[in-house]
């Protein structure tokens, strides 16, 4: 993995690599050389299947982050892209032309993450979620579980007591 | 297409005159010894601490006060009340159960047309499978919550003798984490009329000194992530 | 042109005891094949309860009086080609209602159940029903070739088109049935049989993975009632044409019984073993191999 | 003998921009929905068909009927908690979620299972594949009508789910590979009956043999259709069987062997002419080595040792900040998890990259073009895809 | 928010065959606008007991697996349990199933699907719902997309309790139906007719895109 992340650095302003395992490796790529970094991995260093496009939601640093997962069939290495880019109008330009099978995890993306993909096919057809009008789930301001109280009911008499407080009231009563 | 490929299918035939499968009477056949069925919950050795409902990730357990069961020094009188609309037998309550009360028979039929039957006390509600000896029971030789209790070292006997040095060492900071670790603060032991500050287990999480857990999530604006203890109220419903 | 009425109550007799066999014959050629994938099978009365399910049904759907019709074309269909044939040779009591010229209708009745359903589903508006029809006429329209071309051959060996004398000339010791004097036409009949009977190797019509079971879609309650009633009716129908006309009549109750058991168990033989042909591959597989048959037959009379 | 082929060159009309010009009030199309609600597909997810007579013009994939918002309850949950959500994603291999997410936990938490838990481990994953086979079996032999397949290979399929009831606990999912390690032991008196199991698995796919794949109606229903080029094995990201069976010898269990799969031996199986015949030929021959392999683990597999790893109380078990990727092979293709810990109890993301999530999406509707509406129901069983993995 | 309807759904014109112009609106349903009503048994007492006799020993259930509980519907119908001895059958189209079996939990999509098959079948018809996430929502109760109570959008007859109920859970589940219908208990279709209302508007609730008929025939 080092040596392949030295020939990176040579051609592309690459980030540090962080070696997860002898055969997977994490390295930041600045979103302008996202592009020509896939094709050089895709033609030249024979990465050419794409395993995983996925985002994950920083909040805290007020980034999203999309991980393009590669995988060089015949040495058997995988090495992750990561791109950071702010979280308000979030966008990236799509790589549906490398590979067809980007599109699909493209579409999944917009709805779940709300990051455009200008370009893309069929994006802003309904992939899974059908007259949804909330914002787009997977994102960590989305809190699940106040939306299942407020559009589904739940079975009333399910009450719970704190063991501790249960103890204080039932043996020292008047708190003494 | 060879006159093979028409003739060997025929031989599915040879089926006839072998007598079926079917297991005959499928209504009540019992399951494996270990199957994972309805709970069984010894209402002596339990004593109410609330680790299975922290653990149960369905929210489906809640501590329930129980006629004739009074709360006593280190027994909260509560109970678990098990509810089958959320419940979706994982057995990690049986798992983490501190007293090992908390078991599973192998039955695995009930059929109610009333939803809300499905939420009962085990040991407390009668059923029919209380009993039942065959069933899912912890493993006895491992715990879910953390190792045996670490052994606090001491001087030996020769160099006690001859001096007043302290004889129990004490923990290194490593090995008080790691007993730190095991209590599930279930909030037994400290529920006494003078509860002090440091003894106030609320949440585990502030208890431990700041470097052993990594850095919490500081940010105000992270969705109210629900850490351990603190699952009780949101599973409140 | 006398007609004696006593031939009703006994034709009704005849449609009331085929029917039950039907729906028990059914029922256990149904176990026959649970039996090879190696389970029970329902039990033997089942048909008549999902019968009696089905006419009790409180609420039905209908699309207009042509959909109401197709059922009934059906079970006419199935009637008609059992009346107008006689089942047991030789007794006045259920040689119902046969007369002379009997082959030329029963043909037309075999073809004109199928018809009738094919505009009943139509008028069900169902996509799935569509498609079922342009499969189902094509392939028994093609079925129909061999077993046209069969039942000819049998008219010039006899020389005549009452079923009962082809009956009568095929009397007389196994020897002289028309499965030895005539085997070809037997063979392009037996090869429409498997075609006709809606089985495996041909039922890409009602397939249920590919469009739930065509045309019968939108059927339900009493029209589904109607079609059972059917489907214990017209199989012995056209089987007992089959007895008549190549395995020599029937000259018992008995005799008829074990004829029709062993008809209807070759075609289930045939259809639990084998996946099913597309459209165009069956009537491909009609025109190579059932259709050439059949001309043979001709020629060899 | 083929009689005509149809020019197929200016048909359907195409618009400049390539994409179909199909309108619908022309009444030369009819939007044909196999929809979720509907025997020939597997699992809930519907095909949006635009078909001009019998022949299928273009397709659509629609999924998330099964959508549960598995990442996002993940987010909700500790490390132990996520534990027993995790194997519902899938339902007809749910053990291969459990490897993975326990994979990818240990991977960034840093600990090791011990060597008894690996060889259970892939003991129970070989016996999930063995039961994903003899379904998708199963299925591909009803969707083309032999209904007699269906119920030999449930019933042999059933007799394997009676020996995961007698080791794990339960029949579908088990719950049984925990992070760390593995929950028990194998009962006493496993091996015999798993050895007659096997022996009943055998037969049965004897027979399975004889009746399907030497079965002319079947041969002219499946030899020749569906064929994947192997050019698109990169584009589409094809992986598994579907890929064996287009020549490619790719299996992560021979490429990256995870868990023990280093000791035992195995040759991937491959075939040529990647149609739907030689791939459930695959998947059969696939079935076999599996049998094959669990007797060899069966005979090596240590007897004793400590079952799972000393971990730290699963209560409060926080992990440093980390992300990793975990894959196995899986009885459809290459099973994967994304997994990004932020330091906190609570994993701060997970990616489950299932194989059908290529499959049924863009290789689905890039194959479906030009065949005809009996065989859509073959062709999407052949490719084993199963929904819950797209929409999780 | 009222979504724009979907271009195929909108009102349009057509030319007929004949070259009449007509206007064509989808959403309407041509075929009955009625509301379902409640359908009484037969007058006579035995006539009923009969019919709901043979209604319960011929149970068609929908070939319609919503949840994850439909893989131990497979089992049933193949030798190891063999549900057909009980007179239990698949059928694939909603017109002539007579049992709903909601196998598990119930995403808004599936939701929407299954009221349309349940609305599809004919009078006496019953909903068994399987497992505990149609109970009180089971392992997704914090989840955005599945329902919690089936009881609110569906009149269910029976439970089956089972992180996925065992075959053997199934039959003895519809055991219970059978002696359910036997007593004639089982009327969820007239529950549904006569709280039409507001299983309509919990169903408006959750489902947001609603472009299909009130009651589809």
């Amino acid at each position: 993995m080092r040596a392949l992340h030295i020939r990176l650095q040579h051609l592309f302003p690459l980030g540090e690599l962080t070696e997860q395992r002898p055969d997977l490796g994490f390295v930041t790529v600045p979103a302008a050389y996202l592009r020509p970094t896939l094709l050089h991995l895709r033609d030249r260093e024979g990465y050419t299947h794409l395993v995983l496009l996925t985002a994950v939601d920083w909040l805290e640093e007020d980034l999203f982050q999309l991980t393009y997962l590669l995988s060089n069939r015949s040495t058997g290495c995988d090495i992750g892209l990561r791109v950071k880019f702010p979280r308000q109008a979030a966008h990236m330009e799509s790589i549906h032309d490398l590979w067809p099978t980007a599109a699909t995890y493209q579409r999944e993306l917009r709805e779940m993450f709300g990051i455009d993909f200008p370009g893309s096919p069929r994006l802003h057809e309904e992939f899974i979620l059908e007259g949804w009008n909330d914002i787009p789930p997977y994102r960590r301001d989305f809190d699940t579980l106040k939306y299942a109280r407020a559009n589904y009911n739940d079975r009333p008499g399910r009450e719970t007591h704190d063991p501790e407080q249960h103890m204080k009231q039932q043996l020292y009563p008047d708190g003494a | 297409m060879s006159v093979r490929d028409v003739l060997s299918p025929f031989t599915a035939w040879k089926n006839l005159f072998r007598d079926p499968v079917s297991i005959p009477d499928p209504l009540n056949r019992a399951a494996a010894p270990r199957y994972r069925g309805f709970h069984q919950n010894d209402v002596e050795k339990c004593i109410g601490c609330g680790t299975c409902e922290t653990i149960c990730q369905n929210g489906a357990i809640d501590m329930v006060p129980v006629e004739g069961i009074e709360t006593k020094s280190g027994d909260s009188g509560l109970r678990p009340r098990i509810d089958y609309g959320r419940c979706c037998w994982c057995a990690l309550c049986v798992d983490v159960c501190m007293t090992k009360s908390l078991t599973m028979s192998n039955a695995y039929t009930w059929v109610e047309n009333d939803p809300d039957l499905f939420c009962f006390t085990p040991g407390v509600d009668k059923k029919h499978w209380d009993n039942a000896e065959l069933g899912y029971h912890c493993p006895t030789d491992r715990r879910i919550t953390g190792q045996v209790r670490a052994h606090m070292r001491e001087l030996e006997p020769e160099t006690r003798i001859d001096s007043f040095v302290e004889i129990v060492q004490g923990y290194s900071v490593e090995e008080a984490i790691l007993e730190a670790d095991r209590c599930v603060a279930c909030g037994l032991p400290c529920a006494t009329a003078i509860t002090s500050a440091a003894w106030n287990c609320s949440t585990p999480a502030t208890r431990f000194p700041a470097s052993a857990a990594a850095s919490a999530p500081t940010s105000a604006r992270t969705p109210a992530l629900p850490a351990t203890k603190a699952t009780r109220s949101p599973s409140a419903g | 042109m006398s007609f004696d009425w006593m031939k009703i109550p006994y034709a009704l007799l005849t449609v009331f005891i085929v029917f039950n066999y039907g729906m028990l014959l059914g029922a256990l050629i149904q176990k026959i094949g649970a039996r090879a994938g190696r389970r029970h099978g329902i039990p033997i009365w089942q048909n008549y309860v999902d019968l009696i399910k089905n006419y009790g049904q409180r609420t039905s759907i209908t699309h207009g009086v042509m959909f109401y019709l197709g059922p009934v074309f059906r079970l006419t269909g199935g009637i008609g080609l059992l009346l107008f044939v006689p089942t047991i040779y030789g007794s006045y009591m259920f040689s119902n209602l046969s007369f002379a010229g009997d082959l030329i209708l029963a043909l037309y009745f075999v073809f004109f159940g199928t018809l009738g359903m094919a505009l009943g589903a139509g008028e069900s508006g169902h996509p799935h029903a569509a498609i079922g029809i342009t499969r189902g006429l094509s392939q028994v329209s093609v079925a129909e070739l061999p077993f046209a071309l069969a039942v000819f051959a049998v008219a010039l060996q006899y020389q005549t088109l009452s079923v009962t004398d082809i009956v009568a000339a095929q009397q007389g010791g196994v020897m002289n049935w028309t499965l030895f004097t005539n085997p070809l036409a037997v063979a392009a009949a037996m090869l429409a049989f498997l075609g006709s009977m809606m089985r495996p190797p041909f039922d890409v019509v009602i397939a249920p993975q590919e469009i739930p079971i065509g045309p019968p879609t939108e059927y339900h309650s009493a029209y589904l009632a109607l079609m059972q009633t059917n489907r214990a009716i017209f199989p012995i129908a056209k089987m007992v044409i089959y007895m008549n006309l190549f395995f020599g009549g029937a000259t018992s109750w008995p005799e008829f019984a074990v004829k029709v058991f062993l008809l209807y168990l070759f075609s289930a033989f045939v259809g639990v073993c084998f996946p099913r042909f597309r459209v165009e591959q069956s009537i491909r597989w009609f025109l190579i191999w059932a259709v050439p048959l059949g001309v043979l037959a001709i020629l060899w009379v | 003998m083929a009689l005509y082929t149809p020019d197929r060159s200016q048909y359907p009309a195409k618009k400049a921009d390539g994409t179909l010009d199909i309108d619908l009030a022309s009444g030369k199309y009819l939007k044909l929905w196999q929809g979720p609600n509907h025997p020939g597909i597997t699992g809930n997810m519907s095909v949006e068909l635009t078909v001009c007579g019998d022949e299928v013009v273009e397709g659509k994939t629609h999924v998330g009927y099964l959508h549960r918002g598995f990442e996002k309850l993940m987010e909700r949950r500790s490390f132990i908690q996520c534990f027993p959500i995790v194997c519902r994603i899938c339902v007809p291999e749910p053990d291969f979620n459990e490897y993975c997410y326990a994979a990818a936990v240990e991977d960034l938490s840093g600990i090791q299972s011990p060597e008894r838990a690996n060889w259970m481990r892939a003991l129970i994953l070989e016996m999930g594949r063995i039961n994903s086979y003899l379904m998708y079996l199963g299925g591909q032999a009803g969707a083309l009508g032999l209904g007699v397949i269906g119920q030999w290979t449930t019933y042999a399929r059933d007799l394997m789910l009676d020996r995961f009831e007698e080791m794990t606990g339960a029949r579908i999912y088990h719950m049984f590979i925990l992070p760390g390690g593995v929950r028990d032991g194998l009962p006493d008196g496993f091996d015999q009956r798993m050895e007659e199991t096997l022996r009943e698995i055998e037969s049965t796919m004897k027979d399975v043999h004889d009746v399907m794949f030497h079965n002319a109606v079947f041969k002219k229903r499946t030899v020749g259709q569906g064929v994947i080029d192997p050019a698109w094995l990169d584009q589409y990201g094809v992986t598994g069987p579907n890929a064996r069976a287009a020549g490619v010898a790719k299996d992560v269990r021979r490429d990256q062997p995870y868990l023990v799969y280093r000791e035992l031996e195995f040759e991937p199986v491959i075939g040529h002419d990647s149609d739907i015949y030689t791939r459930s030929d695959v998947r059969r021959r696939d079935l076999l080595m599996s049998v094959d392999l669990i007797r060899q683990i069966l005979a090596k597999m240590p007897r004793s040792g400590p079952l799972i790893a000393d971990m730290p109380s699963m209560l409060h078990w926080k992990i440093p900040r980390g992300e990793t990727y975990v894959r196995g092979e899986c009885s459809r293709g290459e099973y994967g998890y994304y997994l990004v810990t932020d330091g906190s109890g609570f994993p701060r993301r997970v990616n489950v990259r299932g194989p059908s999530y290529t499959h049924a999406m863009a290789l689905l509707e890039r194959m479906i073009v030009n065949i005809n509406i009996s065989d859509v129901a073959a062709l999407m069983v052949s490719l084993h895809t199963y929904p819950p993995e797209i929409e999780r | 928010m009222e979504q724009e309807l979907k271009p195929e759904l909108q009102i349009r014109k057509v030319k007929g065959p004949d070259g009449v112009e007509f206007e064509v609106e989808p959403l309407r349903d041509y075929y009955c606008e009625a509301l379902p009503t409640v359908q009484h048994g037969a007058y006579i007492q035995i006539v009923e007991d009969f019919f709901n006799w043979a209604r319960s020993h011929s149970l068609w259930i929908l070939g319609f697996g919503t949840g994850c509980g439909a893989i131990e519907m497979r089992p049933l119908m193949t030798p190891r349990f063999d549900a057909y001895r009980y007179g239990i059958q698949w059928r694939p189209t909603p017109r002539q199933a007579n049992l709903l079996v909601i196998s598990g939990y119930l995403s808004v999509k599936t939701l929407k699907r299954a009221i349309r098959a349940y609305e599809q079948m004919q009078s006496p018809k019953y909903v068994v719902g399987l497992g505990s996430c149609t109970i009180n929502g089971g392992m997704y109760w914090d989840s955005y997309n599945t329902i919690k109570r089936l009881d609110d959008y569906m009149p269910v007859d029976l439970y089956i309790v089972g992180c996925m109920p065992r075959p053997e859970a199934l039959l003895a589940g519809f055991e219970d139906l059978k002696k359910l219908i036997r007593a004639g208990k089982a009327e969820g279709a007239n529950q549904y007719a006569e709280k039409f209302d507001w299983y309509k508007s919990n169903q408006k609730r959750v489902i947001h895109d609603w472009d299909m008929p009130d009651y589809s025939w």
